[in-house]
């Protein structure tokens, strides 16, 4: 990828935290939507598509694929949730 | 304050709950508490471990108290969630709902509970004696 | 002892029942509390005043008791009323339930309230400003 | 009525405390049942006739108009119950 925009930082919990080995990771994307997020760590994690699902939240809300990532966004991996 | 939502690292108190939902314009309080359990799928748990995406998970909490007040005529909601790791016993959430009449009160409060495991960002983590699972992470 | 009922003449303890009913087999419990409320149909309310058939009240709260027992997996039952003047916001009866999983803890606690208000001989007298009541007596 | 039987005792609460004016009355009742004490109640005092109901209970539990009364038995009037 040579058109790629600045680094985007992604916070992780739970399962998704053990499958990449941190509680952060800075990535690029070609494209900078949610749809293109999850794919790009799906082929650099294989374990996530093990997952019962895998949502995004960005800025706290949940994002649907299409969203639009800005710089600055607070992005968030969001494994299957259990509390309660 | 309609709402009291809290994350706490600290043990959760049913009595603050309900003292803050109590509201003389009510009759009925209803209070749903989820306590860690020794067992899941006959397989003995040594403790659990809860970690949240904490200004999300406020956040969601929020809109389901919101939702909660849209559907029923509740005067007050506390819903407390712990993180960090529990033993056998100790309360993982308490949720607290007063209302005029009681009907609504369970109502409300199965409707918190119930949104609650489906969106808050809360994970837990059963810890066994010969090893670990996040809960509901796989089929 | 699975159940603890009490008609009580002190304030309620929501922490007793709640303390009594958690059970490490159990990872759910529904508390149901009623409350003083300080209007009945616009109507102000000063106070209430309740009394109870005591002794048979106890063997009452214990059929119901019995009853929810085999109706749902409960693990423990704390069934607390009550008696003598209550002011706005008091404690008037605490029903508090454990069971493996939420949903049978919703609707045994539900069970247990209306079974109550159904059959223990226990009566509520409603205190206004000019005058009282005993609820349910007429038509 | 001159076959009575003995006194029978009867506990009273709420609103049959008020309409007797006691909490406990003592009655002689030609025929020994909860049926007849009811009649001889509602005769006695017309206002039991307006309450919603106006169950019996023999030692603590719910009797029917045709259960006999022996003596020594704890009988209790049972106004609408409103616990709760």
């Amino acid at each position: 990828m040579t058109n790629t925009s600045a680094p985007f930082k992604i916070l992780l919990f739970g399962i998704t935290k053990e499958i990449v080995g941190s509680s952060t990771i800075q990535l690029e994307l070609s494209e900078p939507t949610v749809g293109a997020l999850k794919a790009k760590l799906r082929s650099l994690y294989p374990d996530l598509g093990t997952l019962n699902y895998l949502a995004v939240a960005v800025n706290e809300n949940y994002a649907t694929d299409q969203q639009q990532l800005r710089l600055g966004d607070e992005i968030a991996l969001i494994p299957p949730v259990s509390g309660g | 304050m309609l709402f009291d939502i809290q994350i706490l690292e600290t043990p959760l108190s049913v009595q603050d709950c309900t003292t803050f939902v109590t509201d003389e314009s009510c009759g009925a309080i209803d209070v749903f508490i989820g306590t860690v359990r020794n067992q899941t799928k006959g397989k003995k748990v040594e403790y659990l471990d809860f970690e949240a995406y904490k200004s999300m998970a406020i956040k969601e909490m929020q809109k389901i108290a919101e939702a909660t007040s849209a559907k029923w005529p509740v005067a007050k909601i506390a819903m407390h969630h712990r993180v960090g790791k529990l033993k056998l016993k100790e309360l993982a959430v308490v949720i607290a709902i007063s209302t005029p009449h009681r009907q609504a009160s369970f109502e409300a409060c199965k409707f918190c509970i119930d949104q609650l495991k489906e969106t808050v960002p809360i994970w837990k983590k059963e810890v066994f004696e010969d090893g670990e699972v996040w809960v509901a992470a796989h089929p």
